[in-house]
């Protein structure tokens, strides 16, 4: 099996997660898939370290960990206000502001 | 990343002439910008130096206060907008006073230049670099040259005096303070279009000058039909504007430079290709049409007449709408080059003249058909510009004198408007002249000039422009010759028309009942201003044309004229033609208006489409008038019309409504829905991955 | 056979182990249906989980391309730590709120999957282009040759030590941001004991504990009044018991007592649960 | 090669492994100090906030910040010689970085003073009081009135600004990366912390959030690629690497489309824009201002810096896809713009527009191209932020008039706020003698000269169509009868007042004599980007 076969599962799973952003209404599921799509990426670039023979890539996903976890913090807690707003984490029926 | 430009593509013989010109405080533009070496202006930046650059004088002496000129007004039109309800009182006084003083500096500065020797005659004044980009230079400076000095006194001198007859027309208006800042406003931005000495200073003032006209036209926006006539003189104006700014962006990008210096120098050097200089003449025609009401864009001027008089008096007649004719003027050494686009200029001023004739005649409301009239007079000066170094002293001569008549018709005509309690059908007057001597006098003069009664200005500056159009040469020249002629006798016709309808015959309206009218005289502050634009009427002409003191006047800008050239026809037989013409049309409005009786009320329109009773009735010469003017001029007019309204508004109203319709569709994609949005990304994101890959292999 | 070696000894693999291979074919089929059961599934927490699942996928992925750290901060962190947090959230707005998984957006399905398709065709055939151009991977034999982590420190904190200190904002930035949206500043300050005991005493009243049903009392048993420390029973306490200490389920929120206590002596209702929230 | 690259580091790694000592490299703080400052500000905003009583806080805060930019500034003026690259190549500082460094402190400070603004109404400022507290709860209403301020806003703002001053000094993606999130984070809280109009506010909030985490994730996905492809995300070395001719280049373009799309979500063009006239809606409107001038400034310059320093080389073949992103964003900008009944959506849209011809610049891909777009940036920048510091001065008594309807004959009740905000909006719509003009004619200058003349023809037209509706504005405020319910404008907000002021001034100098600044970013230009 050639390495670069990771590149592919990692473009599937990263389609899969926008795909879900489309799909899906449940903010917090919504969130989740941001965090698939993340994580694709981050297979990419570790499968890239070994091919390119350096460690950058997983520094790089590393970094990308650290930068989602924040992410999570901050978009959880937006998601929970309007939540306990409008007692509903569907990203429908935030609509006001349009046209 | 970047090179100096100057490293590049500039030879030293371009470092003398910049050094010369940055002397006379005039810079040129370096010429071109980028590292990259393909771009266009490279292409002409070598022979450009060796164009002929005559550096305009540096402004010393009086010229230093060449920028009074500007600010004077400007300083009026600031402290009565500024100033508000405090200045109510004394604004007017305020506002003639710095269109006055204007006016005095512009005398001495045109004597000042008639002092010196005729090279000397362009004088720059350098105020400030406006755009200095990179490689790119606009300095904002004013030229004061033979042809600014005319225009200068034209837009002062008759603004002034359209600035005191407003103290009395407007009295009663309570915007009258804001009224005068208007002016005063349009004749700051009139005074920076002609001053510029560069096309984006010009076009900076020509955008001033639509504003303000838009303001103007608009001033009584309580009144529906002043609001539209506003906007559809802002869209129309518009779409000229485009094709002026389109014509500046490629004189840029062809020679790198929008001085006038540069850019026509560049193009009497025979630098500039043919086909962009074609484009360039014909984008700012284009620009001229929109702003001077010609075909195609002249729907918006008669509309324009909902705005007060004295405005239609100043912007309408006497200076904006001569903005396109300075422009083409302006810009001669292009429009000289090419054949092509004074082809195109002489047919519109053609087109132009027999539809504004034609329009006026039909109309019954007094300032619409002196707006056509003014549509028409403006088309002379079109194909006098467009017969080329022969022409454009004369289309100037025929401005000038066109504004003091013009301005003295519109006042006379606000006169009587006044007079008449705002009624402004001419069926509903009559036998004025009894009442309102001076305006009858004064506007009787306008009205012999405009019709061309020697030895009053029309007839010297029309007939030498029919002169002109003959001796053209070949078929063109006479077919636009008899053109010309033609437009003369239709003019005396509608004009003699109006006239008539106006001052003499019965008086179609009663003194007592209801609608009781009572005419007068209108107050001194009124009619003086008309008499002095009355005496300008029957002189100016004359001074203008006899012995070519004009022409000399302006050779050193426009070109020598050449005046040996072989006529067509001699000048006497054009001379007697003309008369003839214009007497004949004389005849017809008399015999039509004067000895048989005037309807007070326009006939139905039932009643006009039955032409064999009417020719059965009429047998004699107003028969013929009738039939061969005024109903295919009736037709002509409803079709014109219909052509405005379905095809010329039709379009800006079909794009401004398409834009809208589109807007509004567009806007329904925005929903709301953060899905929606995320699936306006991923389009997106297959889009511009779709193109990256597409570009990789391509 | 021996051109592999060769080439795994210059540091680059142009195929894997067979081992690798085998867990790969195995666990993407894996990782894929549970990104997709994920997008699908109708409840919220079941996609958490089958993302848990996706991620120790990942996990077992980086540890087989010889990033050993990142395989298992993978499984502390993101499955640990961040999915928790997910499930945590998820719980707080209430499991049983599953979603309805039809469509009401005209045309997004459709519109989505399509592009989907078209995306990840985008994606994967380019890359499967480079792939039958026969790439190398060098493999990470040298760089993780003094161990992976001790590689991975050198880099964070030689090439990458600004990334690394600035990264640290993002973390203040999500204190803080947790915080603003979450903490609720008290207006009118905390009420301490001692104003509450003041309070209880300047009210008059019970000043003392309401005793428990059946405390001090002879037999046993929930349902009999308190009994008082001499004998007989407490007043207060025991019409409460009298009347509706039947139905303990009744009063929710916790001490039986003093709900009962309360049911018989109306005035100190307000009191008491406010104390006691 | 990037192969050979590693092979060449790796036994450096093993010889400092086999030491068990680490280099860290030698950071030039000093070159740093403008970032340093604002961080430190922002820090130190955050202990003030949990240690210093409410009351103080109000006042402490602001000054807090704007000390720290004023003084970031300075620093930015003093380094003004310095061309380097520093941190192990982390960061570059160069004349396009402390150029648009510069524009973004000012901006940040014009910002706080429309923050710190308390005299809007009876309550304090455009900031909720407690973002905790739920809409529609007993406690929502009386917080709509008291006087108390969610004071973190002004750390958070600091934080953001900190984020776009390295995001235009990156010189590694990865940089870039932690750049975007660290000016992102902090504007998807302050978008949600509007006092009036909480449903909104909070609803922008989340539609940032959620889109900006999705333009994110492509972000990190590209650097993936460009990462595969040139086996560095260092700029120049990406640079280099897409010099050579190697067969994998489909990484190298798979990563630059990708990295395109994160940076074209930022600047707000189209079809990336969506989340921009609902976020500048539902923000409160100093923090959009804020938005609006900061983040473009800041997202332009990261664009930039990719495009011309990593991308350079295949500027033929970007610039396609540049010219279709363009037109797309000046047309969709200006049309969409015409139908709009909200001010401040209006605005929106029109930054999206010019967001297109911010990107006509880019197309040109030259060395004027980028000065234009250096010009083009502050002076739009200040013009917006005026922009909207006026829009909060026109209110009801419930919050912003923000319809359109209610600024009708606004000219006749406050002539010189709406002379102002006429003149502002003729600055935006680019005619003679304002800021835009002169920008518009930088960037269409080197378009044209950069050979994307066509691209100036559509420019020209969409600005033609862009300024019917700023005109319709000046119409309606100056042309027609004010309504009966009209707006409270407020009075004496000095620190408005100031903000608007300087906008407005700067507007009008940069439109009469912009060569100072001309120069400016001519100098920064051409000594163009270090690598």
């Amino acid at each position: 099996m050639n390495p670069s076969n990771y590149l592919i599962l990692a473009a599937l799973l990263f389609t899969i997660g926008a795909v879900g952003v489309l799909l899906r209404r449940n903010a917090i599921v919504v969130f989740m898939c941001v965090e698939l799509m993340l994580n694709a990426a981050n297979l990419t670039l570790v499968t890239f370290s070994r091919i390119n023979g350096t460690l950058d890539g997983q520094i790089m996903a590393f970094f990308v960990m650290v930068v989602a976890a924040a992410e999570v913090v901050i978009g959880l807690a937006i998601i929970l206000t309007i939540f306990r707003t409008r007692r509903s984490a569907s990203v429908d029926d935030v609509n006001l502001l349009k046209y | 990343m970047a090179v100096h430009p100057t490293a590049t593509c500039q030879t030293s013989t371009f470092l003398v002439a910049t050094c010369l010109t940055a002397a006379s405080s005039m810079s040129i533009s370096p010429l071109t910008t980028s590292s990259v070496t393909t771009s266009p202006m490279t292409r002409y930046a070598m022979p450009h130096e060796v164009g002929h650059e005559v550096g305009y004088a540096a402004a010393s002496g009086v010229f230093s206060a060449t920028w009074l000129l500007l600010v004077l007004p400007l300083a009026g039109a600031l402290i009565l907008l500024l100033g508000g309800r405090r200045t109510d009182r004394w604004g007017h006084l305020l506002g003639t006073a710095a269109s006055a003083a204007s006016f005095v500096v512009g005398l001495v500065l045109f004597f000042e230049l008639r002092g010196r020797g005729a090279e000397d005659r362009q004088v720059a004044q350098h105020l400030f670099s406006w755009i200095p980009v990179n490689g790119f230079q606009v300095d904002a400076g004013l030229l004061f040259d033979q042809l600014s000095a005319v225009f200068v006194l034209l837009i002062t001198g008759v603004g002034t005096l359209i600035h005191v007859y407003s103290i009395g027309y407007m009295a009663h208006d309570p915007g009258r303070r804001r009224f005068f800042a208007y002016m005063n406003l349009f004749l700051a931005s009139m005074l920076l279009l002609v001053l510029g000495d560069n096309f984006l200073v010009l076009y900076a003032g020509w955008e001033l000058v639509g504003l303000s006209s838009f303001l103007l036209i608009k001033f009584w926006e309580y009144k529906p039909a002043a609001a539209t006539a506003a906007n559809k003189a802002f869209y129309m104006n518009r779409v000229g504007d485009v094709g002026l700014a389109l014509a500046i962006m490629l004189m840029f990008a062809t020679v790198g430079s929008t001085n006038y210096d540069s850019v026509l120098g560049a193009a009497a050097a025979d630098i500039i290709g043919y086909g962009t200089l074609t484009a360039i003449a014909l984008l700012l025609l284009l620009g001229a049409c929109g702003k001077s009401g010609q075909f195609p864009l002249q729907a918006w001027l008669p509309d324009a007449m909902e705005g007060p008089t004295p405005i239609s008096a100043l912007i309408h007649a006497a200076t904006m709408v001569t903005a396109g004719v300075y422009l083409i003027a302006r810009a001669s050494p292009i429009f000289t080059e090419t054949q092509a686009a004074r082809t195109v200029v002489v047919i519109i001023g053609a087109v132009t003249i027999v539809i504004g004739c034609v329009i006026g005649c039909a109309y019954d409301d007094i300032k619409k058909v002196l707006a056509y009239s003014t549509v028409s007079q403006i088309g002379y000066m079109f194909l006098a510009v467009g017969l080329g170094p022969a022409g454009y002293a004369l289309g100037i001569a025929h401005l000038l004198a066109h504004g003091f008549f013009k301005a003295g018709l519109f006042l006379g005509s606000g006169s009587v408007i006044h007079a008449m309690d705002d009624e402004q059908d001419m069926r509903k007057y009559g036998g004025l002249w009894r009442l309102m001597p001076v305006t009858w006098v004064t506007f009787g003069l306008g009205y012999l000039a405009i019709i061309g009664l020697p030895p009053l200005s029309g007839f010297f500056t029309k007939d030498k422009i029919i002169e002109a159009a003959f001796d053209k040469g070949g078929t063109s020249g006479y077919l636009l010759g008899l053109t010309a002629l033609l437009g003369a006798g239709i003019t005396a016709f509608y004009m003699t028309r109006l006239f008539l309808l106006t001052f003499h015959g019965e008086r179609r309206w009663s003194s007592s009942g209801e609608r009781a009218k009572h005419p007068h005289e209108s107050p001194t502050v009124m009619t003086g201003p008309m008499a002095l634009l009355a005496v300008g009427s029957v002189f100016a002409g004359g001074l203008f044309i006899v012995g070519g003191t004009l022409q000399d006047w302006l050779a050193p800008v426009l070109g020598e004229s050449h005046e040996e050239g072989a006529h067509t026809l001699s000048p006497a037989v054009v001379t007697a033609l003309t008369l003839l013409v214009a007497a004949g049309g004389f005849a017809g409005a008399y015999l039509r208006y004067q000895v048989r009786p005037v309807e007070a009320v326009a006939r139905p329109d039932s009643e006009v489409g039955l032409v064999t009773v009417a020719a059965r009735h009429d047998l004699y010469a107003n028969t013929f008038n009738e039939t061969v003017f005024m109903r295919p001029g009736q037709y002509l007019t409803r079709f014109l019309v219909w052509l405005d309204t379905v095809g010329v508004d039709g379009l800006v109203r079909g794009t401004a409504a398409g834009i809208g319709g589109l807007s509004g569709r567009l806007r329904r994609t925005q929903t709301g829905f953060v899905r929606s949005y995320a699936l306006s990304m991923l389009g997106g994101a297959v889009l511009v991955v779709v193109a990256a890959l597409l570009v990789r292999t391509g | 056979m021996s051109a592999q070696i060769l080439a795994q000894a210059a540091g680059e693999i142009t195929r894997t182990s067979t081992g690798e291979a085998a867990t790969f074919w195995v666990l993407a089929p894996v990782a894929v249906l549970a990104a997709l059961g994920m997008v699908l599934a109708r409840n919220a927490v079941h996609g958490a989980l089958l993302l848990v699942t996706n991620f120790f996928c990942l996990a077992v992925f980086y540890l087989l391309q010889d990033a050993p750290f990142l395989g298992f901060v993978q499984i502390v962190v993101y499955t640990g730590a961040i999915m928790v947090l997910f499930l945590f959230v998820l719980m707080l707005v209430g499991v049983d709120s599953s979603d309805s998984l039809v469509e009401t957006l005209r045309g997004q399905r459709v519109a989505a999957i399509v592009l989907g398709v078209g995306f990840a065709g985008l994606l994967v055939f380019p890359i499967g282009g480079v792939i039958n151009n026969g790439t190398t991977a060098a493999g990470l034999t040298a760089a993780n040759d003094g161990g992976n982590i001790q590689a991975i420190a050198r880099l964070l904190f030689t090439d990458y030590v600004l990334a690394f200190e600035i990264v640290s904002a993002l973390l203040i930035i999500a204190a803080v941001g947790a915080m603003i949206l979450g903490h609720r500043e008290r207006v009118d300050g905390k009420v301490t004991q001692r104003e509450m005991l003041r309070r209880r005493f300047a009210e008059g009243g019970r000043v003392t504990p309401i005793p428990g049903p059946a405390v001090y009392a002879r037999p046993e048993g929930t349902r009999l009044p308190a009994g008082l420390p001499g004998g007989g029973t407490d007043p207060g306490a025991g019409q409460g018991a009298r009347e509706g200490c039947g139905d303990i389920e009744g009063n929710g929120d916790g001490d039986n007592g003093a709900g009962a206590h309360a049911r018989g002596n109306p005035r100190p209702v307000g009191a008491g649960k406010g104390t006691d929230r | 090669m990037s192969a050979t690259a590693s092979a060449i580091a790796g036994p450096q790694v093993l010889a400092q492994g086999a030491q068990g000592t680490i280099d860290v490299p030698a950071i030039q703080y000093s070159a740093l100090s403008p970032i340093l400052i604002v961080f430190g500000v922002a820090l130190a905003g955050v202990l003030v906030d949990a240690f210093v009583p409410a009351k103080a806080r109000r006042v402490i805060q602001p000054l807090l910040a704007a000390a720290g930019f004023v003084a970031a500034f300075v620093a930015v003026v003093l380094l003004h010689a310095r061309r380097q690259v520093l941190a192990a190549g982390a960061l570059a500082i160069d004349g396009p970085t402390l150029f648009l460094e510069g524009a973004i402190l000012l901006f940040a400070l014009l910002a706080v003073l429309l923050v710190a603004e308390r005299r809007l109404d009876s309550s304090g400022g455009a900031i909720v009081a407690s973002a905790a507290i739920t809409p529609g709860s007993p406690g929502a209403t009386a917080q709509r009135s008291s006087a108390e301020v969610q004071t973190e806003a002004y750390p958070l703002m600091a934080f953001s600004a900190a984020g776009m001053l390295l995001f235009v000094s990156s010189n590694t993606l990865l940089i870039m990366f932690v750049a975007l999130e660290i000016l992102s984070l902090p504007l998807y809280l302050l978008t949600g912390l509007a006092r009036r109009r909480r449903l909104l506010s909070q609803e922008a909030a989340m539609k940032y959030f959620l889109l900006g985490a999705f333009s994110s994730a492509f972000f990190i996905y590209g650097l993936a690629f460009v990462y595969g492809y040139a086996g560095s995300v260092n700029l120049g070395r990406i640079a280099d690497a897409a010099g050579t001719v190697g067969a994998n280049d489909t990484y190298l373009y798979l990563g630059m489309a990708l990295l395109g799309i994160g940076l074209f979500f930022k600047i707000g063009a189209v079809p990336f824009h969506s989340w921009t006239p609902d976020v500048y809606q539902g923000a409160p409107t100093p923090i959009t201002a804020f938005m609006a001038a900061g983040t473009k400034v800041a997202a332009f310059g990261a664009l930039l810096r990719l495009f011309y320093v990593s991308f350079g080389g295949l500027r033929w073949d970007w610039r396609p896809i540049v010219w279709i992103i363009a037109i797309l964003t000046m047309v969709v900008g200006a049309v969409l713009a015409l139908t709009q009944r909200d001010i401040k959506r209006m605005l929106a849209y029109s930054a999206i527009a010019h967001a297109g011809f911010l990107l006509t610049g880019l197309a040109a891909a030259n060395s004027d191209g980028l000065s234009g777009s250096l010009f083009y940036l502050v002076a739009y920048g200040f013009t917006t932020i005026a922009a909207f510091g006026l829009v909060t001065l026109v209110r009801t008594g419930d919050g912003e008039a923000s319809d359109l309807s209610q600024w009708q004959g606004l000219g006749r009740r406050s002539p010189v706020l709406a002379g102002i905000f006429a003149f502002l909006l003729l600055a935006l719509a680019g005619i003679p003698l304002t800021s835009g003009f002169t920008g518009k004619f930088a960037v269409f200058e080197a378009a044209i000269a950069g050979d994307a003349t066509p691209l100036v023809v559509v420019a020209l037209v969409t600005s033609a169509i862009a300024a019917f509706f700023y005109v319709r504005v000046i119409v309606l405020m100056f042309f027609q009868e004010p309504g009966a319910d009209g707006p409270i404008i407020v009075t004496r907000p000095t620190l408005t007042y100031a903000a608007v002021g300087i906008g407005a001034v700067v507007t009008l100098l940069l439109g009469v004599a912009p060569q100072p600044l001309l120069d400016l970013a001519g100098t920064a230009a051409t000594s163009g980007f270090v690598r």
